[in-house]
């Protein structure tokens, strides 16, 4: 997009006089099924990927859309009432989120960044969780071998070595490329577009490739971190990153869940199978603010965003459902209750959650006795005591 | 020379506008602080009018960050980094252990390192993980590296100008929750004291509450409830914890003989053992009480929700100040 | 069991063996580990006898080394890295401060992290930079992480083991200038002491002298040297230095009423500096002179050529002793 | 290379019973201009660089391989004989650093690794200055300014991202791009087959691709890193890994200095011209053990080392001369007779350098006043007055 163009589509905010990098749309290496206007591309590698899906199985990938869609604006909206410290946003980055989730078989290992709330979903994580982290209640607190699904890392990129070092985990215990599909492990770890830059991540590559580790590296690239447009974290497109270290990349266009899905579960085999580890770049948006603390308008051109509005993850899914005849007005109603209901639930249980004591503070920070720590909390109690006593 | 009432956010944002204007080698370079101007938007509206090429926008890496400001200290730039927040520092770490601190003693003094590394600290505004830390003491334990905090507008207007002066690399604390805190002062003129000096906020006769960054504005609110009480505190702002201004907080000890140092971080080896040490060495005969130490309690800064607990406040102050009198 | 006598490398060796014969999940990964056995040969033949899959030689890369390590601990392995020197852990710094040490509280306990970081520290044997130095207040600073250092062939062989099955991450400096050092002890059986307790080495009523790993050699001869001048030195080998052994140290406080503490780390927040705080505030009346604090010089660790100038030795040791009897 | 061939060349120590990578001959991608035999080979995209080199030039060339490998004979001697704490011997690398060395122009700036006193050599760094770093007199000491030559950097890859810095700000200072040879700058950063797994570097890359910097990454690939051969680093070979940060990778011959001048020319020259970064892969070969500390026995098969003697740098390039008449045998005498000279009085000046006083410790920690650290340099110097009155 040039100067001009940027001019043509309007909405130059005053300060924003340089033009921004063009995201584009995906270029010709993007691997999409399901164009923005809700038509199925036919695929001859990928197709078979969803055949086994269906039409129940179709819906699901809707409600899930539609509901992790409601859980985020919810997290928004609590944060805008102070319910929250803080949200970090997944509005337009459902479908690579839910495709990706669902592409998981139970025994593999998520590595999320701290905006997977859709993947938290599809593992089955209580949505309760991430909100009570974000609240200020806990650090995360869930347990990540429950569902499969680590806790949120906020440090840009640790959490691609320590997918790694699971991966690697995962090859010693012999569950990679045995044939068996529930026995058969892999590991995914999300990371963003800034978090390529990193020198954890690119430590990653080295190390998942030096070990054959069973891992996807799942890059959403959302073409921003928090005011910097992805162009200032490389020169090429990202999936190419991956080349540099001797395993695959590819692009999928990640608003397009049936892509996203589809690719991932290929993906996902090669890994088990003992061909990882694989790159996986999602070519998304983000279409909100980096969290609730940010301000877009600093930066970004609304005219952008509004280009992307018109590649909503669950507008074509939707469309393209309603075509088939996979679902009707009635299901998308039930979907959208469902999505109200499930909502006001969730409010409901993160208002209502208590703030922890201070004298549970030093609970987990060591799992066996430190007697520093144990007199710290004791002189802590008599402190508090001596206030109850004043009273 | 004009008068201003200015935020403490705003009085670093005009120090760093005052170097930039003064030096054309003052660079500056983080993430998120060309357009946005930075999280906190101290570096706001400076890429607007110095460039991108002296507001640098950096890729998302604080390695590269502070390891690249090497090298353009080492092509006689004067870099200034921003760390975004506390808890980002660290994958930084061995650039400024290792390189920072130590390639002026490398090169035999050939060499110069007159960089300043930003980095807003500390706790209290009901952050996630990693955004409340206090890892100054990491630092001033760094020989080579020298350390400083600012409390109030018109310090941190004149410190960051002075941390960018210095030769050396400085480590600049920033206390975020006193971003907003705002006060009258003049804008140029000279600086009033000495980077590397500590303050005496507040005089007193029978106690000396030490402190820095933060913790400032709670110590003189602790003051005030202190002397409604009739005990006279005298607080010091440290602003330089390496070096220590030892000579400062030697003659307030003297004088009152009991002295409390509070700091959000973890007071195991915290800015207050090796305060504590000090005085302990120095003033053995002088003390008539134990130095209090008043610190963050010695586990990862705990979830938001539970941070007034963790954090040093006006009655856990007055508590130590209570303790260092009942000797 | 066997009465063998090993040098402190050697009954690391043996250690390290014992736990992965004992436990399958115990996994070593560093850099030339495997065939090589590591540049101190500490993992000798452990390659050859457990596999490439438990002896891990890995990229050069001491973030991935440590952040795959925690990953590893996540599929329940408990590994051990190496980490080639000191100077070589502060790329990894970040994953053990805001990881490491941090997952148990933030998982609120369902994540454990059984995670040994052997370190080999401290300087003396003439080598280059980064290759000397002693990181240990960094660590005993970090909340979450412990601390310990071994002195001697047979708390090696035992501490080693007990860090490897402690649940929680332990940082384990080794005295790299003592790894020749020979004693003999017992191999197998009962552990002497519990991983997380300082020993009293050398029992004395005048002076209490604390160390820990390479100075406490030092420390036994001077406390040889003073014994024929007629001063009982009590030499307590702190072995842990986070928790600290607190109990162990005030009783031999209380009872020498002189305490000093050495150790090859900068003293300005050394360890030195949190013991003799806690000394202060627990002993204020009991102590009969101030603690004294004889660490490496407040410098970057200096050309090998002058590290005798900077490292604490027998007469500087004998000094601080004289000036703690002074008073 | 398999197993059988390698027990068909020979020499496996007891304990090396797995194949060990093989590095093979660089393969077709690699750019040799002069074979092991010595036998030049026309290459069109290259020769141009090498023709303004004047038979005197040629012989210098061989001048600066025969003393730098007698610069590092000595280092090694100096060593074994208690002289220095420790010596990195660059033999084997004579011709990639000499070809890099004598590549640069005075204005470009070099970073170095711990390896690279050949490269010192060329920039007219005097020798005694590593050997005393070595010798641990100093950590370093010379003044980079001096010869464009930055101080050695032991941490690994650290230097990658000042050299990035630094060029970044060539480019601040205009000296990018303008046609000006003479003003015109490139940076070139050294570093290791392992190198190239540090974070730092691949944050280098990240950095120097996001800003253009003009700057060659220049890697020698040594095919060990201690006790680790590169295939621990890397599933590919190491130039790739450039392509995945979008910038360009070449493997030369690091055995030919013909090829590694040529080739080091024409890359900097594009940073100079504001194409930059690149990276140039030097393969080649650590012919002795890492360092004096270090025991190759254990890891390396000696018929590995024996292949390599084949494609010795210096004797290729001796034979060519000869061949050519660029030089006879009394030109090889005569520079043999000179180093001789050159290590006798590199050696007389190493073994009668003083140590340093204790009281020096202090200088150079901060280039301005630090009253804390003066206090302490007083209560020492009052120490060691305290020993000369009880004499
Ligand atoms: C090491 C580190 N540095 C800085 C930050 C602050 N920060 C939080 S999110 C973010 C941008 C991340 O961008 P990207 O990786 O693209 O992920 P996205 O937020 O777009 O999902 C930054 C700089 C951090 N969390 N960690
Ligand atoms: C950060 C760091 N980790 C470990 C070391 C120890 N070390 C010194 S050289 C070396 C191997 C370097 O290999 P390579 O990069 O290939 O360079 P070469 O020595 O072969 O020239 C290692 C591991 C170090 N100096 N720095
Ligand atoms: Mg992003
Ligand atoms: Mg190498």
């Amino acid at each position: 997009m040039s100067d001009t163009d940027v001019a043509a589509t309007g909405g130059i905010p005053a300060g924003l006089d340089a033009a921004r990098p063009d995201p584009g749309d995906g270029g010709p290496d993007m691997i999409q099924l399901l164009t923005p206007e809700g038509v199925r591309i036919p695929n001859s590698d990928y197709d078979r990927y969803l055949e086994d899906l269906t039409p129940d199985d179709l819906r699901g990938l809707y409600r899930d859309l539609v509901l992790v869609r409601r859980l985020d604006a919810e997290g928004w909206s609590l944060q805008r009432q102070g319910e929250l410290g803080l949200w970090p946003s997944l509005l337009g980055q459902e479908a690579a989120q839910v495709g990706s989730g669902r592409a998981l078989k139970p025994q593999d290992h998520c590595f999320p960044t701290y905006r997977e709330h859709g993947v938290a979903w599809c593992r089955g994580v209580d949505p309760l969780s991430p909100l009570l982290m974000w609240r200020g209640v806990t650090n995360g607190g869930w347990d990540p071998a429950e569902h499969n699904f680590h806790l949120y890392t906020i440090v840009i990129g640790s959490q691609a070595l320590h997918a790694t070092g699971y991966a690697m985990g995962v090859t010693k215990d012999g569950r990679v490329g045995t044939g068996d599909p529930e026995r058969d492990t892999a590991v995914i770890a999300y990371f963003g577009d800034g978090a390529s830059s990193q020198g954890d991540v690119n430590e990653a590559f080295v190390f998942a490739a030096s070990y054959n580790a069973p891992l996807v590296f799942f890059c959403q690239n959302n073409q921003w971190a928090i005011s910097e447009p992805v162009s200032r974290q490389t020169r090429i497109p990202l999936y190419q990153r991956a080349r540099g270290f001797g395993f695959p990349g590819v692009r999928v266009d990640g608003n397009d869940v049936l892509a996203c899905l589809a690719l991932t579960r290929h993906n996902l085999d090669e890994a088990r199978s003992g061909n990882g580890p694989l790159f996986i770049e999602a070519f998304t948006y983000r279409m909100g603010a980096h969290t609730t603390a940010d301000d877009p308008t600093k930066y970004r051109f609304s005219a952008e965003v509004e280009r992307w509005k018109h590649r909503d993850p669950i507008l074509r899914y939707k469309t393209w459902l309603a075509r088939e005849g996979h679902a009707d007005s009635a299901y998308f109603e039930q979907v959208d209750k469902e999505a109200d209901e499930f909502a006001a639930e969730l409010r409901q249980r993160c208002v209502t959650t208590p703030d922890p004591g201070g004298e549970t503070m030093w609970e987990h920070v060591y799992s066996q006795p430190h007697p520093v720590m144990e007199a710290e909390k004791a002189a802590y109690d008599d402190y508090i005591a001596s206030f109850e006593e004043e009273n | 020379m004009a008068l201003e009432k200015l935020t403490l956010g705003k009085a670093l944002t005009a120090g760093l506008r005052a170097a930039m204007d003064r030096d054309p080698k003052v660079v500056l370079i983080g993430e998120d602080i060309g357009k946005l101007g930075g999280v906190f938007r101290i570096t706001e509206g400076l890429q607007k009018d110095f460039g991108e090429d002296r507001v640098i926008d950096s890729p998302l890496a604080e390695s590269g960050i502070v390891g690249t400001a090497v090298g353009m200290a080492l092509r006689g730039y004067r870099p200034v980094c921003e760390i975004q927040f506390d808890g980002f520092v660290f994958p930084a770490f061995d650039q400024i252990v290792s390189q920072v601190a130590k390639l002026h003693a490398r090169s035999a003094g050939t060499v110069k390192m007159p960089m300043v590394i930003r980095i807003p600290f500390g706790g209290g505004i009901g952050s996630p993980e990693h955004h409340s830390e206090s890892p100054e003491a990491y630092f001033a334990h760094t020989a080579g590296l020298r350390v400083v905090s600012c409390s109030n507008p018109e310090d941190a207007y004149w410190m960051i100008q002075q941390a960018i002066e210095c030769d050396d690399p400085v480590i600049f604390c920033e206390p975020k929750r006193r971003y907003h805190d705002r006060a009258e002062f003049e804008l140029g003129g000279e600086a009033p004291r000495e980077l590397f000096s500590a303050n005496v906020v507040r005089e007193g006769e029978d106690v000396t509450l030490l402190a820095y960054g933060p913790t400032i504005r709670t110590c003189l609110e602790a003051a005030n409830a202190a002397a409604e009480e009739g005990t006279a505190i005298e607080v010091i702002d440290l602003r330089t914890l390496s070096p220590l201004d030892t000579e400062t907080i030697l003659a307030s000890a003297r004088k009152t003989g009991r002295v409390v140092i509070t700091h959000e971080a973890q007071s195991f080896l915290g800015m207050g053992s090796e305060i504590a040490a000090m005085l302990h060495e120095e003033l053995f005969y002088d003390l008539e009480a134990p130095v209090v130490r008043v610190g963050g309690a010695n586990i990862p800064y705990p979830p938001s929700r539970m941070e007034e607990h963790f954090l040093p406040d006006l009655d856990r102050i007055l508590d130590g100040v209570d303790r260092a009198l009942a000797y």
